[in-house]
């Protein structure tokens, strides 16, 4: 295995994705064979309302370089509202992190349907590419 | 043959012996592992010690405790199951309840495991000598008072004390600890054993009922005779007025407590109970003693 | 006066045996200071106090006094708080009877000692004036300038939840607008944000006063104590710092009512206000939002509206 | 044998002292708020925050402490590498409340049967330079629990500031290998009669008030009293006192691993939080706060005194100058003492 350098430096992100769309959103991408970077963990979960703003904090303690949310689109969760509470809990965390001077790209949020195989592959590699221009998480990875 | 308490025989003075760093595990080998009871939720361990300097210099007495320690978890005390009387060995008989215990159900035989020990003051198996000895145990509280019973059984040690009574209740059948031991201790004609649980099967031949009650019924003596108790708080609770009924007075009752433990050694605070410390003047204690302290247990 | 009122109103509320105890402040050992009282007779109340010392958040003690029927005064932010403990349905038995008095706002301590040299031994306070004693001093302060600074920020003084209101109610007006020290550490680059935030929390001790100070954290197994899963661990890594003075902060999203209790508490002077302060802001700019005000309005974390902003989502 | 030593001579002297050992003394980290720690520059060091919040007994005990680390590769047997100090220690600038303190701790950790290495390696690898207490806070009461602003037991070297120098008295062993310092000057009669005067004074204002004597007696009548009951109420739980206190010296041990590699680590615990005593079963031996009031109160006052001949407080005060309720340790032992307290009867603070 080759050493991390700056120059071969992958970041390493952690996807949570919901189980009725984002999830299976992914699933098409891989059916389709619908290319998109290797950069991304996913965690399924059962509902973007599920996501504790601690899963994220310790995805990002824990060494991952960015964390994704993603769920479904406004109207189909699944739960019928679920990605609704989730989207007020996202919204203040993400404005609170950033506050505290966590940079505005590390952690996202996506609307991903079952059939958005090319949208998923889209948003993993915009992710992708921001996290990999703000570089490794220095601040707040536990050392 | 006294044993001495491995905690004991260290009182040279602080000064001039190097110093030894009780915090340090002892590396120890998972030789076997069996699970107890119907439930799963008990797993008896048996260790043996990976240094023979280790092993030699390991003496302990029923009633002692060890902290079991695995890499990455943590620790936590648990009083040994097995008897002096069996050497090379230690066994502990766990109840999966938090991180540590959990670790331990899934280690397999083979592992290795630290263990800190032997710890606390253990039962004073002295002073039973020459006398009978009324045994209680409640549900998984029964490792320490199978450390005893076997320890009395041993062919050098059986005549050191006269008759031995043990009651032991569980909830269920299937939830008493070392059935096969049991087994054998009912087929023997130097020991009574009374056994109970809250709720029989169809197979169930001994009694049903709760402890306080079953001692009630069989109402043993009390001359001449030390009660050993070690259950459930409440099991406690109940059983203690009983005795005292049986008129045991309180030097003759011993108990061993359980409490949150952390370094074992009387350092680091959390188990006091009064001025005593569960971990290093217990965890065996005397009803007179316990009398004069807080009831913070 | 203030004080008598107060008095009178708790003696009325045990003789007519309305409540079983009236929590309040009293004057106790050290200068510039109050302690919480729990008062259970007529005779006891005469020990209440009111001052510009009454700094403590009494609602957090209404958790451990769920069994009684509880008389509590409290200030304009104390009030708001138990009127979100009540939305979260803290009072299944008897709801706090609320002695609102209209806050004239709090001296900050640590200000007042900083303005002079050696230890105070009295502080007296004389319409908006502090006289101020020490064994060689006597100094006399504008008491508006050592204010603490979410006091100055306050446009809630006046409890107009309480079920009896001592005094009138006063002009609602800050001194201060917004909140400086938010307005302060935005204007930092991130680098710098996280920068300050991690050194300004180097010097926590992990003693929790700031969580037991606050009336809304009552979990009865905070994150920090649990094993399973292990959040954090205990010691005090930047990292793990960090991570519970965020997530302490953001639990109070939409539950905060500002009063400052957890940096008072605080033993070694972290600035805490300006992370809950944000959380207030964002809740206010994004739902309309405002803890305690509007007793009917469900906290905005436990709803939702389906127009609500999502310009950051994908 | 007394010296006198220049305060525009006290940074090259630490400079001086900073060569041989590792310093440890009070650092401002806020307007403040200071804390003992391991000196860096000897113009960190700040002497004029009487108590500072945390107390010199971090030096010895620190709140966060590695036991030991390990590593496990490929199943085999694990390597640890227990945690040492290497170097030789001065601690300067407690006072000497706090160096009473760690007398106190030191009966626990060296105990009887069992030595806890980590705090007696620091203890006796220290040298110790305390420094008088010329003003005593009106929340000082060290003469009620057996100390005093100028008690130099415990103490290697002994510095009272006398304005424009400190005078210094080696009082030890550890001391005297101070004597030919190249900053000690000799000391005259006029200092000897100024540190007379300053030690008066101080001593007549930090006379004893707290009836301190008797109170194991006293409290061993007193375990179930309703004194309890009331004493507890304002207490909200937290570590502020016990954390501050420089003879708390409760800990947590507990694993910090990722994979196979780790450290054992313990962390100050205080008997104030309830998950202190919960047991895995749920049952808690001390489940409220009265209790674990009792406890804390009792430790100092009752318990050990029964197993080591004093009371396990100093009076320094700072559990009453740091609590986040203003809760007074005074208060309450005059309450326990049945003298009438400030307060009124039948309510409780």
């Amino acid at each position: 295995m080759e050493s991390e350098t700056v120059t071969n430096w992958e970041p390493k992100i952690l996807a949570f994705l919901c189980n009725w769309c984002s999830y299976a959103g992914a699933d098409l991408a891989g059916t389709s064979r619908i290319q998109y970077p290797p950069n991304i963990r996913v965690i399924r979960v059962p509902c973007s309302g599920r996501i504790n703003p601690l899963f994220i904090l310790k995805a990002l303690q824990g060494g991952m370089d960015g964390v994704l949310v993603s769920g479904c689109h406004p109207g189909d969760c699944h739960f019928l509202s679920g990605n609704y509470i989730g989207r007020r809990k996202s919204a203040t965390l993400k404005r609170f992190l950033e506050y505290l001077g966590v940079e505005e790209n590390r952690v996202q949020f996506s609307w991903v349907s079952a059939a958005e195989g090319v949208k998923f592959s889209q948003v993993i590699q915009e992710v992708t590419e921001d996290v990999k221009k703000l570089g490794p998480l220095r601040n707040f990875v536990k050392k | 043959m006294p044993l001495p308490g491995g905690a004991r025989d260290r009182k040279d003075s602080p000064g001039n012996r190097p110093m030894k760093n009780p915090y340090l595990p002892i590396p120890m080998i998972l030789k076997k592992a069996q699970i107890e009871t119907s439930d799963r939720l008990l797993r008896t361990l048996e260790l043996s010690f990976k240094n023979q300097e280790e092993e030699n210099a390991f003496r302990f007495i029923p009633g002692q405790f060890c902290e079991l320690s695995i890499l990455g978890k943590g620790e936590a005390p648990f009083g040994i199951a097995s008897s002096p009387m069996e050497k090379g060995v230690l066994k502990f008989t766990i109840n999966r309840a938090g991180v540590v215990t959990t670790a331990l159900h899934h280690l397999e035989e083979g592992a290795e495991i630290g263990i800190r020990g032997p710890l606390g003051n253990g039962y004073p198996v002295d002073l039973f000598e020459g006398k009978n000895l009324l045994i209680i145990g409640g549900g998984f509280a029964f490792t320490t008072l199978r450390s005893l019973v076997a320890y009395f059984l041993h062919p050098d040690n059986r005549s050191k004390i006269k008759g031995i009574t043990v009651i032991y209740g569980a909830r269920m059948p299937g939830l008493l600890l070392y059935k096969e031991e049991l087994l054998e201790w009912e087929r023997r004609d130097d020991l009574r054993l009374v056994m109970t649980v809250d709720w029989g099967d169809k197979d169930w031949k001994g009694k049903v009922g709760l402890v306080p009650n079953v001692l009630e019924e069989i109402a043993p003596l009390s001359e001449d005779t030390y009660a050993v108790l070690c259950g459930p708080p409440i099991m406690i609770k109940f059983t203690f007025p009983k005795l005292i009924a049986l008129r045991f007075p309180n030097e003759r009752i011993f108990t061993s407590l359980e409490r949150r433990m952390k370094c074992g050694i009387g350092k680091c605070g959390r188990c006091n109970i009064g001025h005593l410390y569960v971990c290093k003047d217990g965890p065996v204690f005397s009803y007179a003693r316990l009398e004069k302290l807080p009831k913070d247990y | 006066m203030i004080q008598e009122k107060l008095r009178e109103k708790a003696k009325e509320l045990l003789s007519k045996k309305e409540v079983d105890l009236i929590i309040g402040f009293s004057e106790w050992t050290l200068p510039l200071r109050t302690t919480p009282v729990f008062i259970r007779t007529p005779e006891g109340t005469e020990s209440l106090a009111w001052n510009s010392f009454c700094e403590n958040n009494l609602a957090t003690y209404l958790h451990k006094f769920g069994r009684f029927k509880v008389g509590i005064v409290v200030k304009g932010c104390d009030a708001r708080s138990v009127v979100a403990l009540s939305l979260e349905k803290r009072f299944p038995n008897h709801r706090p009877l609320l002695i609102g008095v209209p806050c004239q706002r709090m001296v900050d301590r640590k200000k007042v000692k900083k303005a002079v040299k050696g230890e105070i031994l009295q502080a007296v306070e004389q319409g908006d004036l502090l006289v101020v004693k020490g064994e060689d001093f006597e100094v006399t302060l504008k008491r508006d300038d050592f204010l603490y600074s979410v006091c100055r920020s306050c446009t809630h003084r006046t409890p107009n939840q309480a079920d009896f209101l001592i005094g009138d109610p006063v002009e609602e007006f800050p001194l201060d607008e917004a909140h400086p020290d938010v307005s302060e550490f935005e204007g930092k680059t991130p680098e710098e944000r996280w920068g300050s935030f991690e050194k300004e929390i180097s010097r926590c001790i992990r003693c929790y006063a700031c969580r037991e100070a606050c009336p809304m954290c009552y979990c009865t197994e905070c994150f920090v104590d649990s094993t399973r899963p292990k959040w954090i661990e205990k010691s005090l890594s930047p990292s793990d710092l960090a991570f519970y003075h965020i997530v302490r902060a953001y639990h109070q999203t939409g539950r905060c009512s500002g009063c400052g209790a957890c940096e008072r508490a605080c033993p070694m002077d972290i600035r805490l206000t300006h992370l809950t302060q944000k959380l207030n802001q964002e809740v206010k700019d994004l739902y309309g939002f405002e803890t305690g005000i509007q007793p009917e309005v469900p906290p905005p974390l436990s709803t939702f509206h389906p127009e609500d902003e999502q310009g950051f989502i994908k | 044998m007394k010296f006198k030593l220049d305060k525009k001579d006290f940074e090259r002297f630490l400079k001086d002292l900073m060569e041989a050992y590792d310093l440890f003394a009070p650092v401002q980290l806020a307007e403040g708020v200071s804390v003992f720690r391991k000196i860096d520059q000897p113009e960190e060091v700040h002497l004029t925050q009487l108590v500072p919040q945390k107390s010199a007994k971090e030096v010895f005990f620190p709140q966060s402490e590695v036991m030991f680390r390990y590593e496990t590769v490929e199943h085999r047997e694990p390597i640890l590498s227990e945690q040492r100090i290497e170097r030789e220690r001065v601690l300067l600038g407690a006072r000497p409340c706090d160096i009473e303190a760690i007398s106190i701790l030191e009966k626990v950790f060296a105990g009887e049967d069992y030595t806890d290495v980590y705090f007696l390696e620091k203890r006796r690898k220290t040298t110790i330079v305390t420094l008088s207490c010329n003003h005593p806070l009106t929340t000082c009461f060290c003469s009620s629990t057996g100390g005093g602003p100028f008690r130099r037991d415990g103490s290697d070297l002994f510095l009272t500031d006398l304005g424009e120098s400190y005078l210094v008295e080696l009082l030890t062993e550890k001391g005297m290998a101070f004597s030919k310092n190249r900053f000690f000057r000799e000391a005259g009669s006029k200092d000897f009669d100024l540190l007379k005067e300053l030690e008066e004074k101080a001593s007549k204002k930090a006379e004893a008030s707290i009836p301190v004597e008797g109170i194991e007696k006293r409290l061993d009548l007193m375990v179930e009293s309703p004194f309890w009951d009331r004493i507890h109420e304002k207490c909200i739980g937290c570590g502020v006192c016990t954390f501050l206190c420089p003879t708390c010296h409760c800990f947590d041990i507990t694993d910090e691993a990722v994979n196979l590699k780790g450290q054992r680590v313990r962390n100050w615990d205080s008997c104030l939080f309830p998950i202190y005593s919960l047991e895995t079963s749920g049952h808690n031996p001390r489940p409220t706060g009265r209790e674990r009031t009792r406890q804390r109160l009792m430790h100092k006052f009752n318990y050990y005194p029964k197993n080591f001949d004093r009371v396990a407080c100093v009076g320094c005060g700072r559990c009453i100058l740091y609590c986040p309720v203003h809760f007074d340790i005074r208060e309450a032992l005059l309450y326990a003492s049945s003298r009438r307290s400030k307060g009124q009867e039948g309510q409780s603070r």
